[in-house]
């Protein structure tokens, strides 16, 4: 089971903006291994969405490595890449964006089939389509119908369908269920679980949503402004969260239990811009435990045993 | 904002560069000959040539646009008219305060009539004041200027006598020209302000300024216009741009001397050193009042504002 | 007039609306109608030309010819410019010196010779030409060869078209550019009997013609040059206005390009000129202003051909015409014009008549610069242009436009050739006694009306509307109207 | 609990809850929103009758366009003349009828330049971004800043007189305001995240613009193609009337209303019919426009 | 204090009226809150929870919304039907509200100190300087700097500017609040600071309030009293210790199943089944029917009343009817 399908290495993506360079990922390093979920989880503009990104090679890398199957993709050329995304898919947040409003649900699900060529005539590739439908639960009736024509529900659906075309192995899920209500959500996820198991997937899935992220992961990767704060296995992070982050953010979240009570750690401030960000940790500025240290030193990912790792001076010795 | 308009005033330089080397190609490809048409049908060939030699109209295409480039660097001198031989410059200052006078005017009755039709428009959407209001508005874009114009001439000046159909000294000449100018700048305001204000007031804050109890009318003026202007402003400005280089027909129409005018003329006689300057000038201005609703854009909108580094 | 003591003290000024706005106020520096409509109250020329076009003394007293190539003039005294300076020959030697530099009046005053421009004391001066040249006196009354001033001139530089100083009745205060043109009168012009009458004239540019008749019914003005003829009626018909009108030195012309087939063929030219009804067409374009023409001269111009016959409208002649010429199932071609409206229209009615004899005739509208052009190429068929004979002389009117010399851009856009005519023209030209001029000119009419390498159109006509109280207002043949004999009543 | 984003949270919650009713393309919903408008299909009225009498010229016109006779020229509005005759005593209906043909002409070529140079320049500016973007906006700016009327004036002047060149000069100046149009949507829908989901999928630019841009940014063309033509006819007009590009007999409407206007204080109708028609074509023109707009975003419309 | 009505919704209905059919946004509600209570409303996307929130307000946008049946009694008076003048008159002073989005509801082009003071001079004898005074307390109040009153929505992040509108909202001391998804474009700690501040401030002010919301965490956190609403009917309403322990209405369970629980591991989660119907052409009877897992016959053919299941504790659902 553990073998790794991909490894990300010092991976950095800067966007030139009108106020400076803009540091959307610094320097992250992880790896999934096949079959498993890896729940990326952050605020707002933590660069999560561009993590994803850059692994699909939608945007270039600055710099770093991504190893699919321990050959790094990053110097593939379009060829090459090409056969890549047969590997490789993503879902969007944004069931209705991410669908091309001009196109029916069977053309959306056709065109991967018919760009990498992967059947030769008309009737196969409606048999796939159909098929493809079916997998994800559309009803066959719906095959001409165009994306506006559905609830976010379905269209999340179509999504799902696009991305299975092509058999690929591995799966980024860009907040898939954000835009979903409760009841639809929850057979959303429902459906990618089964589909993980039934093709054995392997999904990168990226959320803002805790309770989500814990659903589906078998590891979670926090992320804060552009960096991994904290990463280990769900039940470790959950239970004993390590990063005062990852601590504050947890503690954030209301449940819908009137039983429990929990101490809240309510955090200063706003997350700071990700231009020019300062050098030390991110989170110097809203941390209650910072020292000076964390000021003036960027705390690397440490290994604490147990595959858990943290990015903070004092992990392990807060309280 | 110095900086920004520094560098806006700054990027003007190659677009003005741009717009004179057309204009000059287009000039020199035109057939037609400065020298003959200046001089009329009854002079002799060699008095012809004589005189293109004056102009310098015998040299090669880029010997004459780098003179011209360089008395524009070097001496900041546009030339002087073919015809009347008086400085570009002049030529075109004697007649930009009557187009400036008619573009303001004409604005002023658009924006007079305009605005407030459309505010009417917008907050009884599907009234019959709005539904009149939004025909005739139409109607005014659809209308033709130069029809306008004479029919206004025809109803004011021929049958009814009260208004002069010609010149532009005093008020009583400036109302008809403004009209003719002002009603489809009037009818796009119009329709502008109308779709800006439906916009702003669907939106969020609208109803947080009403969940204040605050009145109607304040809701509509404090809140909702100064947002709805902006769209606007542009609109006004570029309309105003447009009337300053484009109301040839109005001002032909009722001969009044304005640079529209003596742009045509000049085209007509091939009279490059005035065309040359004259859409330089033009241009010019154009851009400058575009650079001014966008400081203007700065001060309506303090998003915008704080870009303007 | 008469009475210089009592002169009328006016306070009203006299306002005039023409087409457009004077362009330059230096009369070597363009030669357009609206200047020296200006220009003629500023400036005085050595010789006049009354309304009748005859001769009479202006700076000059008098004059006597010298020699075939020689006149000699004798200059009035204390004659003051608008600067206070007194005229010499030396101002009127170096007027014509700078005219001669000039390109815009060279065909005015090409013929002098600028070596023959001898000042013999202040008060004379002898001009001579380099060949004889007769219609000199008459080009010397033209507005083009009013004197100037040489210190006013050298002192303006290169502005003096904006600063003009002249002899004339008056001079210039103010000039709002494309629009007004303010001036009063000059109280130590030289002809004490003919000072101006009007303190003030304002001459008004409005372009659009039908606001001028608005303007003069409204008494906005008090006269408006070139009434158009929809309106000419209306004028004579107001109870408050008059209409003056006298034929002028203008005439239209449909050409025909006689160097090219099918118009090389004088039978085909004829039977064009049979086939339209001329008399309809002036009618129905020019609604009854001017006249249909016969030959190419108008009426005005001194030894025009009155005797000459019009064609006629007589559409089996053109048609047996044709026939001869074998082209009798017509051929295609085209007709071109500039923007002008009455123009225009009178190639829209060509192209339905020449229908009749089977000429399938396309129209097309130029702009004038690309027009002028064109036709002085000889890239045409068909086209349509006007002359005025500003000089009244018929050496002006038919030199440049139909001499063999004269092919393509110096006036025969034709492309007309007979030596004949040639021959009388340079005669003529050359020769000083007037008989003798005026038997070959009238040939060269005839000649001309008979090979008919134009359809002989229309002679236009000055119109002018004025307001009743306006007094003393003579229409001149040439245009350039003389307003300081104009009072209000 | 989840976080909806701003840009999805309300104004369109609608669709999200709709259960699929029929099936239909976006451009029968179009077709459906602008049946209900009633202004817009004034507007396609005037354009439909305005189609049919320039292709039917022929057989609904009483007379040809040049028919002249010259003996029963300023007839008034009447019973054998319905719109009267001019002052070569030319029917004015028909002559109206067969300008509708040139007007029509004119409108559609010119936008026709105009929209597939200033849209695949703005297209290439948008897509390519950057240095490509910037040259062809640059230039687009310079072309801005001449205004159109002299610009179209000199055009006409440079090229020669006639219907086509009038065409052309109407349609180069209108290019920039198509490259803008086209510019501005194409870098909105370049970011659309379907675009990306194509990418994924491993399409190329060239589908990419095809399949994907460009069907999405043509309404905004659309509309702009609609409007504009009602801006070429108008210049067109303009141009006639100060008598560039006129071609007689042709019978274009700025051309009849220039001739017609030294005789409208005797014989009105010859100036004020062709003025109407032009209004009326513009405004038929514009009313259909605008309702394009409304229909193709809903959200315009309140 | 507690029991004492403040306000009291009685069979309330609300339609939109649009080209597309009618919207029954809002079908017979009956809700009551006291004072200093907070009420929690609950429902996915389009249950009418909005609608509900600017019924009271008396800000329906008419065309096309409207006010069918009902009333709705405030401090004793029938909000409904009340002349503009008299509703200006509560609107910001004694009912206030909170919209959703924070980056939308600030009119961008006005400081945010005199948006604060707008409210306080429309419903407080002062004067303008006294106003921005007030605004730069209220201002502090909500721990933003005071000295920033001059400054514009567009310089305040997300959490800051929904500060601003609380301050707008509380800014008169109104009697209720109400929010409408204060949090939800808000990042989590961003919301739990948000939250804690009207909490604070609630308590402080001695402020009713109803919290609209579809995240029962919240819910759970600050409500006393939540009602369930489901394509514009209330289906569940009760104490919130009674409805959350002892939960009736199958909707309300399926709402519960569907979320992923951060405090407990499920396998699978167990998701209502089906869409949001079509809400110009709500299902007849129960709206829940065609989803429901306990559906029977009736539930098509009857409209259920609400029945109390326990003290305070209200479903309607044909299975509780006997
Ligand atoms: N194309 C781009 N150009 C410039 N900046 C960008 C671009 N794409 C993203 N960013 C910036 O990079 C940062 C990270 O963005 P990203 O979309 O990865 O965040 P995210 O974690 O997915 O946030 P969200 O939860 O809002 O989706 C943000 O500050 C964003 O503004
Ligand atoms: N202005 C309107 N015109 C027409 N229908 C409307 C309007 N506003 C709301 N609706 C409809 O009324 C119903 C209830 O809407 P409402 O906004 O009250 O829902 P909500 O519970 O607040 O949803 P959300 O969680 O999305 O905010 C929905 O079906 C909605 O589509
Ligand atoms: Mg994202
Ligand atoms: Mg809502
Ligand atoms: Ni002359």
């Amino acid at each position: 089971m553990s073998k790794k399908l991909l490894e990300v290495k010092r991976l950095k993506k800067y966007f030139q903006t009108k106020k400076g360079l803009l540091h959307a990922v610094d320097d992250i390093n992880f790896h999934i291994n096949e079959g498993e979920t890896l729940g990326l989880v952050g605020e707002s503009g933590c660069g999560k969405s561009t993590t994803g990104r850059v692994i699909l090679r939608l945007l270039e890398a600055t710099d770093g490595e991504i190893l699919f199957e321990g050959k790094n993709i990053l110097g593939y050329d379009k060829q090459q890449m090409r056969e890549m995304r047969k590997q490789m898919q993503i879902v969007f947040q944004d069931p209705f964006a991410s669908l091309n409003p001009r196109m029916s649900i069977s053309q959306i699900i056709a065109e991967p089939l018919e760009i990498n060529r992967v059947y030769k005539t008309k009737p196969e590739i409606n048999r796939r389509v159909k098929e493809l439908m079916d997998i994800v639960g559309l009803a066959e009736r719906l095959v001409n119908t165009y994306p506006h024509e559905l609830d976010g529900g379905r269209r999340q659906r179509i999504g799902i369908a696009r991305a299975l075309a092509l058999n690929p192995k591995f799966i980024v899920q860009d907040e898939p269920v954000s835009a979903l209500d409760v009841s639809i959500q929850a057979q959303i996820l429902n459906l990618m679980g089964q589909l993980q198991k039934e093709f054995h997937l392997t999904y990168l899935f990226i959320s803002h949503d805790l309770s989500v992220i814990k659903h589906v992961s078998d590891r979670i990767a926090v992320m804060y402004l552009g960096k991994i704060v904290e990463l280990s296995n769900y039940n470790s992070i959950f239970k004993n969260p390590l990063h005062p982050y990852t601590q504050a953010l947890l503690s954030a979240i209301p449940a819908p239990q009137i039983d429990i009570k929990r101490d809240r750690i309510i955090l200063e401030g706003d997350v700071p811009s990700p231009i020019n960000p300062p050098k030390g940790c991110r989170f110097y500025g809203r941390c209650r435990h910072r020292q000076n240290i964390c000021n003036e030193q960027t705390p690397e990912l440490r290994d604490m045993g147990n595959e858990k790792y943290v990015a903070c001076h004092f992990a392990g010795n807060l309280n | 904002m110095h900086r920004y308009v520094l560098r806006r005033l700054l990027m003007l330089l190659p677009v003005m560069l741009g717009v004179s080397f057309i204009v000059f190609t287009m000039m020199y490809i035109t057939p037609g000959d400065p020298a003959r048409i200046m001089l009329g049908e009854s002079v002799a060939p060699e008095d012809v040539e004589r005189f293109r030699e004056e102009l310098g109209l015998n040299d090669p295409f880029f010997i004459q646009y780098g003179r011209f480039v360089k008395n524009l660097v070097v001496h900041q001198d546009i030339g002087r008219s073919y015809t009347s031989k008086r400085p570009v410059m002049d030529e075109i200052l004697s007649r930009f305060p009557n187009t400036l006078k008619l573009a303001t005017l004409g604005i002023i009755v658009a924006v007079v009539l305009g605005i407030p039709t459309g505010i009417i428009s917008a907050t009884r959407q599907y009234s019959v004041f709005d539904n009149v209001s939004m025909v005739a508005a139409l109607l005014g874009v659809s209308m033709p200027n130069f029809w306008q114009g004479m029919m206004l001439i025809l109803l004011f000046s021929v049958h009814l006598g009260w208004l002069p159909p010609s010149g532009f000294s005093s008020y009583r000449e400036m109302i008809l020209p403004a009209l003719t100018l002002g009603t489809s700048s009037a009818a796009i305001i119009t329709r502008m302000t109308r779709s800006s204000m439906l916009e702003v007031i669907r939106q969020d804050y609208i109803r947080t300024a009403r969940a204040k109890g605050q009145v109607e009318s304040v809701v509509i003026n404090r809140h909702a216009l100064k947002n709805a202007l902006i769209p606007i402003v542009t609109v006004i400005g570029l309309q105003f741009g447009y009337l300053l280089g484009g109301a040839v027909l109005t001002e032909s129409i009722f001969g009044i001397s304005g640079v529209g005018r003596l742009m045509v003329d000049s085209i007509n006689a091939r009279n490059f050193p005035v065309v040359q300057g004259g859409v330089l000038f033009i241009a010019l201005t154009f851009s400058i009042v575009n650079l001014i609703v966008d400081i203007l854009y700065g001060f309506l909108d303090p998003r915008i504002k704080s870009q303007y580094k | 007039g008469g009475k210089s003591e009592d002169a009328p003290v006016e306070t009203k000024p006299l306002i005039i609306a023409q087409r457009s706005d004077a362009v330059v106020l230096d009369p070597h520096a363009n030669n357009d109608q609206a200047s020296s409509r200006v220009m003629r109250q500023i400036y005085s020329t050595l010789v006049n030309q009354n309304e009748d076009m005859e001769l009479q003394p202006g700076l000059a007293e008098s004059w006597e010819a010298i020699d075939e190539l020689t006149f000699e003039f004798k200059l009035r005294q204390g004659v003051k410019f608008h600067n206070g300076e007194e005229l010499t020959a030396d101002d009127v030697a170096f007027t014509l010196k700078r005219a001669l530099g000039s390109s815009h009046v060279s065909h005015i005053v090409g013929a002098i010779n600028p070596d023959g421009i001898v000042v013999i004391d202040p008060y004379t001066i002898r001009i001579a030409t380099n060949e004889p040249f007769a219609p000199l006196l008459a080009h010397l009354a033209h507005t083009a060869t009013g004197i100037l001033n040489e210190k006013a001139v050298t002192e303006a530089g290169e502005d003096y078209s904006q600063y003009p100083v002249g002899t004339g009745p008056y001079k210039l205060e103010n000039w709002v550019v494309g629009e007004t043109i303010e001036l009063v009168r000059f109280e130590d012009y030289y002809d004490e009997s003919n000072k101006a009458k009007i303190e003030k004239v304002i001459f008004k540019a409005i372009a659009e013609d039908g606001n001028r008749t608005i303007e003069l019914e409204t008494e906005g003005i008090d006269i408006a040059y070139d009434i158009i003829a929809t309106d000419v009626d209306r004028v004579a018909n107001h109870s408050d206005l008059e209409m003056v009108r006298d034929m002028n030195l203008a005439t239209t012309y449909v050409g025909f390009n006689a160097g090219k087939e099918p118009f090389n063929d004088v039978r085909v030219r004829q039977a064009i000129n049979y086939a339209v009804d001329m008399d309809l067409i002036v009618e129905v374009v020019y609604l009854g202003t001017g006249e249909p023409s016969r030959g190419p001269l108008g009426g005005n111009v001194w030894a025009s051909n009155q005797n000459l016959k019009s064609y006629g409208y007589d559409v089996e002649k053109a048609k047996e015409l044709m026939k001869e010429a074998g082209l009798e199932d017509g051929f295609k071609t085209t007709i071109w014009t500039n923007q002008n409206q009455q123009r225009i229209d009178i190639a829209e009615i060509l192209q339905n008549q020449l229908k009749d004899i089977n000429i399938e005739a396309e129209v097309s509208i130029m702009d004038w610069g690309a027009y002028l052009e064109a036709t002085a190429a000889g890239e045409h068929d068909m086209f349509i242009l006007g002359w005025v004979t500003v000089t009244g002389d018929p050496d002006y009117g038919l030199y440049p436009l139909f001499h063999s010399k004269t092919h393509g851009d110096a006036g025969n856009r034709t492309f007309y050739t007979n030596e004949r005519v040639d021959e009388l023209l340079d005669l003529a030209r050359v020769n000083v006694d007037p008989a003798t001029r005026e038997a070959a000119y009238m040939e060269v009419q005839e000649i001309v009306r008979n090979e008919a390498p134009w359809i002989f159109t229309w002679t236009g006509e000055e119109l002018t509307g004025i307001r009743n109280n306006v007094k003393g207002f003579k229409n001149h043949p040439a245009g350039h109207h003389e307003l300081w004999t104009v009072y209000f009543e | 609990m989840t976080n909806i984003k701003s840009t999805i949270n309300s104004k369109v919650p609608q669709n999200d809850m709709k259960v699929v009713k029929k099936k239909r393309s976006q451009w029968t919903e179009v077709w459906r929103r602008l049946k209900q408008n009633k202004a817009a299909m004034v507007g396609l009225f005037i354009i439909g009758v305005l189609i049919f009498s320039a292709v039917f010229a022929d057989l609904i016109a009483p007379e040809g366009y040049d028919d002249q006779d010259l003996h029963r020229r300023f007839i008034p509005p009447g019973k054998d003349h319905i719109l009267g005759t001019d002052h070569l005593g030319r029917d004015i209906l028909s002559r109206i009828i067969y300008g509708s043909r040139i007007s029509l002409q004119v409108g559609f070529i010119a936008v026709g330049i105009a929209a597939i140079t200033g849209g695949s320049l703005g297209a290439i500016a948008g897509y390519y971004g950057r240095r490509l973007d910037n040259i062809i906006m640059r230039i687009m700016d310079v072309l801005l800043a001449i205004p159109s009327i002299l610009l179209a004036i000199s055009i006409v002047a440079a090229l020669g007189a006639n219907l086509v060149n009038v065409m052309i000069a109407v349609g180069i100046a209108s290019i920039p305001s198509y490259a803008r149009i086209v510019r501005a949507s194409v870098l909105t829908i370049k970011d659309e995240e379907f675009i990306e989901a194509a990418q994924a999928i491993g399409a190329n630019d060239f589908r990419i613009i095809i399949k994907h841009i460009l069907p999405n940014a043509m309404a905004p063309i659309i509309v702009q193609a609609t409007l504009g033509v009602a801006g070429a006819i108008l210049s067109a007009a303009g141009l006639s009337f100060i008598g560039l590009g006129i071609q007689p007999p042709k019978p274009e409407w700025g051309a009849m209303l220039s001739a017609g206007r030294h005789y409208i204080r005797d014989h009105w109708h010859i100036a004020t019919f062709p003025g109407l028609a032009i209004m009326i074509t513009i405004f038929g023109l514009n009313l259909f426009g605008d309702g394009l707009r409304d229909a193709l975003d809903p959200r315009l419309k309140n | 204090m507690k029991n004492q009505k403040l306000l009291e919704i009685k069979d309330l209905s609300i339609q939109y009226i649009t080209d597309e059919g009618i919207v029954r946004a809002v079908e017979n509600m009956n809700l009551e809150i006291s004072r200093g209570e907070t009420l929690g409303l609950v429902g996915e996307t389009g249950a009418g929870k909005t609608t509900t929130a600017l019924g009271i307000m008396g800000l329906i946008p008419n065309p096309p919304g409207k006010i069918i049946k009902g009333s709705i009694i405030f401090e004793g008076e029938n909000l409904v039907g009340k002349s503009p003048q008299e509703l200006r008159k509560i609107r910001g002073n004694k009912i206030s509200m909170i919209f959703q989005d924070p980056m939308t509801s600030l009119n961008p082009v006005m400081p945010i100190g005199e948006q604060i003071a707008e409210v306080i001079k429309l419903h407080q004898r002062v004067s303008a300087a006294e106003a921005i005074i007030k605004a730069q307390e209220m201002l502090k109040t909500v721990g933003i700097p005071n000295e920033r009153h001059k400054e514009y929505p567009h310089q305040f992040s997300g959490g800051m500017r929904q500060r601003v509108v609380i301050a707008i909202a509380l800014a008169c001391n109104p009697g209720l609040l109400i929010a409408d998804e204060p949090t939800t474009a808000l990042d989590v700690t961003i919301q739990a600071q948000v939250l804690n501040l009207m909490k604070k401030l609630k308590e402080e002010f001695q402020t009713s309030m109803i919290m609209i919301t579809h995240d029962l965490g919240i819910v759970a956190e600050i409500c006393d009293k939540v009602a369930i609403m489901y394509a514009g009917n209330v289906v569940e309403y009760g104490e919130k210790i009674s409805l959350f322990t002892n939960r009736k209405h199958p909707y309300t369970i399926g709402l519960f199943n569907s979320i992923p629980n951060i405090e407990e591991d499920m396998v699978s989660l167990r998701p209502i089944k089906g869409l949001m119907p079509d809400p110009t052409d709500l299902p007849s009877g129960c709206p829940f029917h065609p989803r429901c897992p306990n559906v029977t016959k009736v539930c098509s053919q009857r409209v259920p009343k609400s029945i109390e299941v326990a003290k305070d504790h209200f479903v309607s659902c044909l299975l509780f009817e006997k």
